[in-house]
């Protein structure tokens, strides 16, 4: 070897460390997405094996040293069957496996942790609902299904993750979902994927997979003070929310309390469910749907509130839910130490009727 | 060429001038009925009716000023895969839209 | 060449004293001809040029990519040089290669016409690719685009102050380039067929084309329109793809990838159109299974409008509809199946022989069903997940485009070439080259696969240490598969002059267009031809030869 | 026989050479307008699509942007119109009958008829313009938001954005539109100097008989594009 330079050779050294042909497997969905990738690789070798062989052995077989006169052959309807089903019944099978695969990933159980992102031109803003603010860095605990809401603030990021497997456009105006469950503890790529101007290859960062103390520790040292339901609580104060919302029967505005996820009756008739999308777009576009019952009066709130501020309003309304209270407790108490008051404790706000 | 029986060749034909009457008249009218009904609450119906007449209208010219009705099978299924293409595009896309907000009432 | 099947007028051949190439001199003679051949021969020279800029673009993304930190160029520099490169191989190079030159040229022979049913149409839109071309090349010498090929709003509308508007237009004239090329082959094939031509003798490159024709009809205008609308968004503000306005972004990528999902179609089945004349030629056997291959390329052109919206299973479409298009994707990859296995077993109990385009055409098989297969994994609804937007997509399409389309438009260019000029091309060292790219483009684009499954993100001029061996590879490998292009730019010019004569009919094969003089003559056929046997009818061709034979030699 | 008398088989100055007849050569000409047509319905096709998804999302917005549009022009130029549809198809006809006087005549109405729709749409986007609803032109939503109008609705600010959707369709779809009426009437000009040469009444009426087709095409889109954009609930 010594005619291998010494840089050549720790050049190759330090690639032989770093090969490697798969990502780790860090979530519960990997696997599956591992095996029917290996489905699908298996798939395209015997495909390929297939067609070459046949072409290999025939223009060996049928050269024209050994087979100098050609035999002419109109075709077979049954071949051509066989070559139109079998084909089209393997990529069935992987188009059932995968639809299973996608929705698996796109959407989340309901327990789920739910977890902020907002994509904006060059960078990942993380909120966690304790009040946590990351950039580009996300610290999630191992072994609990996380939602992750995404919105784009510009154009369009994508938030992947390639060793959980999964991968979510961020998209500007629309909340959009992932999930996933981190199985071990590490520290994983975070990329943004969908080209994004300038910096698009600089807006990574860091996924930090922790053991539940771990991410309790960490969450307890780095909260900001208020969650992101407090720091709503005051936006709606400060915005003049509450002067129409205050939850009177004489208000202006409907009450807001406990309509998280329950089914809002329109103005025109049809229903809808007052997901985190339908809080947003109230709080922006309010007289697209009009609650049955009230005059198309509240003014829009475009181009006035951050994304930022507007997961803050939507965390807000959600906590003043008693199911999701409850269960944002349960999260808390699961997750973060006894010290950290839960947020349902504070949440409810003064004049706001309590359910 | 005649004497040659194949549907993509057919001898040309000519219209005439009561023909193109006819249809300006019909034209002329579908308008006014266009116009008029808009001014009728019908709701849905609305849409449908002004989209009715529009297609009537569209038809009679491709039929008759444009000589479809007249012309080899070629032309008319050259026309058919424009429309056909033209719903592709529209239903497919629908496909995104109408369904994006299933779930949500 | 002991391979080159030998003829009876291969060992006197001369030159035909008139042909199309010095019927008249003088550059005049070429910008205002009517002739599809030298429209063909106008489009073979420009396509060569931006090829050969792309491919140099392609080189300084290679050298960008050898290391992990953007160190050769700036990113915004790199992301103009992937947008050019996306931009100007797809509509200045691989829509029109085959079938703006081959085609073309072909078209007209092989339905014993004298020439395209609109000639000045034909040259109108050699003109509006120039003028595409012109304006690309401007907006990249003036600034450059960083949008990628795709235009993706809002940052095309809103967010960059590039040359956005310029390429845009610089593609509405290429797209109409194109809608004319089509238009010409579907009018010609249905209108200019010689007597006793009939659909089912029709050779399977006419078929071919005639499919890419549709889809060039059919979908090129509504990227037109797509264009103007972004165009309009940038420059008077209209607001249909700004979410800020209330308009959808989504619209645009409906939009869009309703013309650009179809045209990976128009990229690929003129290369299938060429791979079925090559196959059949040099096994010298009529095409296993005519009727299904013939209607494999009209399949591949409807069902190609059905499933656009794989792009964009993870944009925020619904999750219903990405069903639809997911399960209408799996179908419209059986049509190219039935392809390769039809070709595979045309091969059988023939009578092969390994010139050139055969070899490339090999190439073409195997890297096509590769690039093939792995379309697959993509339009797997929970795979796409993981590899959308990764080097995955990246290997997918050039397996696809590189490895299929451009074999075989070598492939074509090789088998017409003697066609064209008259002579042959140096048989060995094209076969070398042959190989030389095969090689090359396994070490280039495979370990993309395997980038992109790691997670390496595509249109990135910086990516972590991790995935540098990889990229090393993939550069390397990239300049093998460079010498492999170089070779034949050198060697065609070189065999203008100095190649062998190649006589009507070197390969012995069938088509009309091998019945007649190389070159042929502007007006193609003396006498109008009667087609009197079936397509790949090498009976025929023996009985006829052996007629020859007698009565001439 | 063809119309006109032209023996198929013979032939004559216009048939290009590599044509076998004149046959062949008329069907390839109105073949290859047609195929372009298709293309022009896609082209098209993409604002309609637009068109579409935005009506279903905003149609308070759509009706009250309709509703700002002048009906008695929007009905007038569809008249016109169609008029000219007319005037232009017996144009044909009378190069069928190869009567050159009435051919000029008839291209010569066609011609005017096309102006006036300009001049009619050119005087319907000055009122949009002078009214601050050219979207990218300082638009302005406050004529939704309070409308002059006593009997119109008024909109909610945030829909009333909205309409700046509806105009820029409304400008995209009409602006295509009188393009391709510009490149007719442009065309026209042409087709009256070489007919008043008597090109097209020797038996060679093809160009008169494509312009005829591409002038139709563009009457059916505006067919659409009146009741889409003009009659959005007028009752209101
Ligand atoms: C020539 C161009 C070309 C061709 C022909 C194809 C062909 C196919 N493509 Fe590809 N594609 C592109 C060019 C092309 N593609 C480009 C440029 C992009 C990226 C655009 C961008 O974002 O920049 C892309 C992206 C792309 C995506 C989107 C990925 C993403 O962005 O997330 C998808 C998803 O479904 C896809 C699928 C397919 C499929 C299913 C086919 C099928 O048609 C393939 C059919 C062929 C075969 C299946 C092989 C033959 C089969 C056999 C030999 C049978 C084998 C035997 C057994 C199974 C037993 N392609
Ligand atoms: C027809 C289509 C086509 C062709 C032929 C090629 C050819 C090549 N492409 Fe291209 N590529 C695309 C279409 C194509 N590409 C598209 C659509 C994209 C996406 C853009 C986007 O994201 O928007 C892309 C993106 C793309 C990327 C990803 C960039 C990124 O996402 O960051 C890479 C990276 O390796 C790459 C590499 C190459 C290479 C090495 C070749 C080689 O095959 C080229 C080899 C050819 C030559 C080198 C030229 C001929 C040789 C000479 C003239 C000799 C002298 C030159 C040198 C020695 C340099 N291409
Ligand atoms: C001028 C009074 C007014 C103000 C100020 C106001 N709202 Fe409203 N809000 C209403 C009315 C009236 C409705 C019901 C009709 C409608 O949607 O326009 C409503 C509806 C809503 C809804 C949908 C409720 C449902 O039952 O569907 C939400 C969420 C909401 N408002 C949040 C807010 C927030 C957050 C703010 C402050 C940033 C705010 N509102 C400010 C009057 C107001
Ligand atoms: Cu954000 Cu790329
Ligand atoms: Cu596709």
């Amino acid at each position: 070897m010594s005619h291998i330079s010494p840089v050549l050779w720790q050049f190759l050294v330090h690639w032989l460390k770093q090969f490697a042909i798969f990502p780790p497997e860090a979530s519960t969905i990997a696997p599956y997405a591992d095996a029917l990738y290996f489905a699908l690789v298996g798939m395209t070798i015997t495909g390929l094996v297939l067609v070459s062989s046949m072409v290999l052995i025939f223009s060996i077989r049928y050269s024209k040293d050994r087979h100098p006169e050609a035999v002419q052959i109109e075709g077979s309807t049954l071949l051509e069957a066989t070559w139109t089903l079998i084909p089209l019944g393997i990529f069935l099978v992987f188009f059932v496996w995968g639809a299973l695969l996608y929705f698996r990933i796109f959407n989340a159980p309901p327990d789920s942790m739910n977890v902020y992102v907002v994509g904006k031109q060059w960078m990942w803003k993380v909120e966690h609902p304790g009040g946590q603010h990351e950039i580009d860095a996300l610290h999630i605990p191992v072994g609990r299904p996380i939602q992750v809401t995404l919105i784009s603030q510009d154009v369009f990021h994508s938030f992947s993750i390639p060793a959980f497997r999964v991968k979510r456009e961020a998209i500007p105006g629309r909340y959009t979902t992932v999930y996933f469950q981190a199985k071990t503890p590490g520290k994983y790529h975070l990329f943004c994927t969908q080209y994004c101007g300038t910096q698009h290859s600089g807006m990574i960062g860091w996924v930090y997979a922790m053991t539940p103390e771990d991410y309790r520790a960490w969450a307890a040292g780095s909260t900001s003070g208020a969650s992101l339901a407090q720091n709503g609580e005051r936006l709606f104060a400060s915005m003049g929310c509450n002067a129409c919302h205050s939850g009177d029967a004489a208000a202006r505005g409907p009450s807001l309390a406990n309509i998280y996820n329950s089914r809002i009756r329109l103005a025109d008739g049809s229903t809808m469910v007052a997901s985190e999308a339908y809080l947003r777009d109230s709080i922006l576009n309010p007289s697209t749907h009009v609650p049955a019952g009230y005059a198309p009066i509240m003014p829009t709130y475009q181009g006035q509130i951050s994304e930022d501020g507007l997961i803050d309003l939507v965390e807000y309304i959600k906590s003043l839910d008693s199911n999701y209270r409850v269960q944002q407790m349960m999260n808390k108490s699961e997750i973060s130490s006894a010290q950290e008051a839960p947020v349902g404790n504070t949440a409810p706000a003064q004049g706001v009727a309590k359910p | 060429m005649s004497e040659k029986i194949d549907p993509e060749h057919q001898e040309q034909h000519i219209v005439g001038p009561p023909v193109y009457l006819t249809i300006l008249l019909c034209l002329l009218v579908l308008t006014a009925i266009t116009t008029g009904v808009a001014f009728i609450d019908l709701g849905v119906f609305n849409a449908v009716i002004a989209l009715a007449i529009a297609c009537l209208k569209a038809s009679l010219v491709v039929l008759f000023f444009m000589h479809i009705k007249y012309s080899s099978r070629l032309l008319k299924m050259t026309v058919l895969a424009g429309l056909f293409t033209f719903m592709l595009l529209l239903t497919l896309t629908m496909t995104d839209y109408i369904s994006r907000a299933w779930g949500m009432w | 060449m002991s391979t080159i099947v030998s003829l009876p007028d291969q060992a006197t051949a001369k030159l035909p004293r008139k042909s199309y190439l010095n019927e008249e001199y003088g550059i005049k003679s070429w910008l205002l001809t009517g002739d599809h051949k030298r429209i063909a021969m106008l489009y073979l020279m420009s396509i060569t040029f931006f090829f050969v800029i792309g491919g140099m673009l392609a080189g300084l993304i290679r050298l960008e990519l050898l290391t992990p930190p953007s160190d050769l160029m700036a990113t915004d520099t790199y992301n103009k040089v992937f947008s050019m490169h996306g931009i100007i191989m797809i509509f200045l190079f691989l829509v029109p290669s085959v079938p703006a030159t081959i085609g073309n040229f072909l078209i007209p022979l092989m339905v014993g016409a004298k020439d395209l049913a609109f000639p000045k149409i034909n040259l109108l839109s050699w003109y509006l690719y120039v003028i595409g071309g012109i304006i690309i090349l401007a907006a990249m010498v003036l600034g450059g685009v960083d949008t990628g090929w795709t235009f993706t709003t809002p940052l095309s509308t809103h967010y960059l102050n590039t040359h956005v508007v310029t390429a845009a237009m610089g593609i509405f004239f290429a797209g109409f380039s194109s809608i004319f090329t089509g238009l010409n082959f579907i009018v010609t094939v249905h209108r200019m067929r010689c007597p006793g031509m009939t659909w089912f003798r029709l050779p399977l490159f006419v078929w071919g084309h005639y499919a890419t024709s549709i889809i060039m009809i059919l979908g090129t205008p509504v990227l037109a329109i797509t264009l103007v609308l972004v165009a309009l968004e940038r420059t008077i503000n209209i607001g249909v793809f700004d979410p800020t306005k209330g308009g959808d972004p989504l619209l645009f990528q409906h939009l869009f990838w309703f013309y650009s999902h179809p045209a990976v179609y128009i990229m690929i089945l003129p290369g299938m159109a060429v791979i079925s004349e090559v196959i059949s030629t040099f096994s010298r056997k009529r095409v296993f299974g005519y009727t299904a291959v013939a209607f494999s390329s009209v399949a591949i052109a409807v069902f190609g409008f059905l499933v656009w919206e794989h792009h964009m299973f993870i944009m925020g479409v619904s999750q219903y509809s990405a069903l639809v298009f997911s399960l209408l994707t799996m179908l419209v990859a059986v049509p190219s199946a039935i392809k390769i296995f039809n070709w595979s077993m045309t091969l059988y109990k023939g009578s092969i022989t390994f010139e050139t385009p055969m070899l490339y055409a090999f190439g073409f098989i195997g890297l096509f069903t590769i690039g093939g297969l792995t379309g697959i994994f993509l339009a797997t609804l929970g795979m796409d997940i993981h590899l959308t937007e990764t080097y995955f997509i990246v290997a997918h399409f050039h397996f696809v485009m590189v490895g299929g389309m451009l074999m075989a438009y070598l492939a074509g260019i090789h088998f017409w070439w003697p066609k064209m000029t008259g002579r042959m091309y140096p048989e060995g060292i094209s076969k070398v080259s042959a190989i030389v790219t095969f090689i090359g483009f396994i070490v280039t684009f495979f370990p993309q696969f395997l980038l992109g499954y790691l997670g390496m993100p595509r249109r990135y001029a910086a990516y972590p240490p991790d995935f540098q061996v990889l990229n090393v590879f993939s550069t390397a490998g990239a300049s093998i598969l460079g010498i492999g292009y170089l070779l034949p730019m050198l060697y065609l010019p070189w065999s203008l002059i100095y190649g062998k004569i190649a006589g009507n009919n070197p390969w012995q094969a069938t088509g009309l267009e091998w019945q007649i003089q190389s070159p042929p003559l502007t007006e193609n056929f003396t006498e109008i031809p009667v087609m009197d046997h079936e397509a790949y009818d090498y009976e025929w061709l023996a009985n006829k030869t052996q007629h020859e034979v007698q009565t001439v030699g | 026989m063809l119309p006109g008398g032209v023996d198929p088989h013979a032939h004559p100055a216009f048939l290009r050479h590599h044509f076998e007849s004149v046959a062949q050569q008329r069907e390839a000409a109105s073949f290859g307008m047609w195929v372009f047509l298709l293309t022009e319905i896609m082209f098209f096709g993409g604002m309609f699509a637009a068109y579409l998804i935005f009506r279903n999302w905003y149609h308070p917005a759509f009706v009250a942007g309709s509703n700002t549009l002048d009906i008695t022009l929007g009905t007038t130029n569809t008249a016109v119109l169609i008029f000219s549809s007319f005037t232009m198809a017996m144009a044909v006809y009378s190069a069928e009958m190869r009567r050159k006087g009435q051919l000029i005549l008839f291209l010569l109405c066609t011609i005017v008829l096309g102006l006036v729709f300009l001049g009619i749409k050119g005087v319907e986007w000055h009122e949009k313009y002078v009214e601050h609803h050219v979207p990218g032109m300082g638009f302005s939503i406050q004529d939704f938001v309070h409308p002059t109008n006593p009997k119109a609705i008024p909109l909610a600010p945030d829909m009333a954005e909205k309409t700046q959707i509806y105009f820029s369709l409304y400008f995209a779809m009409t602006g295509m539109h009188a393009l391709h009426m510009v490149i007719g009437v442009s065309l026209l000009f042409f087709l009256v100097a070489l007919a008043s040469r008597g090109a097209y009444t020797e038996g060679h009426i093809m160009p008169i008989e494509n312009f005829g087709l591409y002038w139709h095409f563009v009457d059916i889109i505006w067919i659409f594009l009146f009741p889409l954009l003009y009659l959005i609930s007028r009752y209101r």
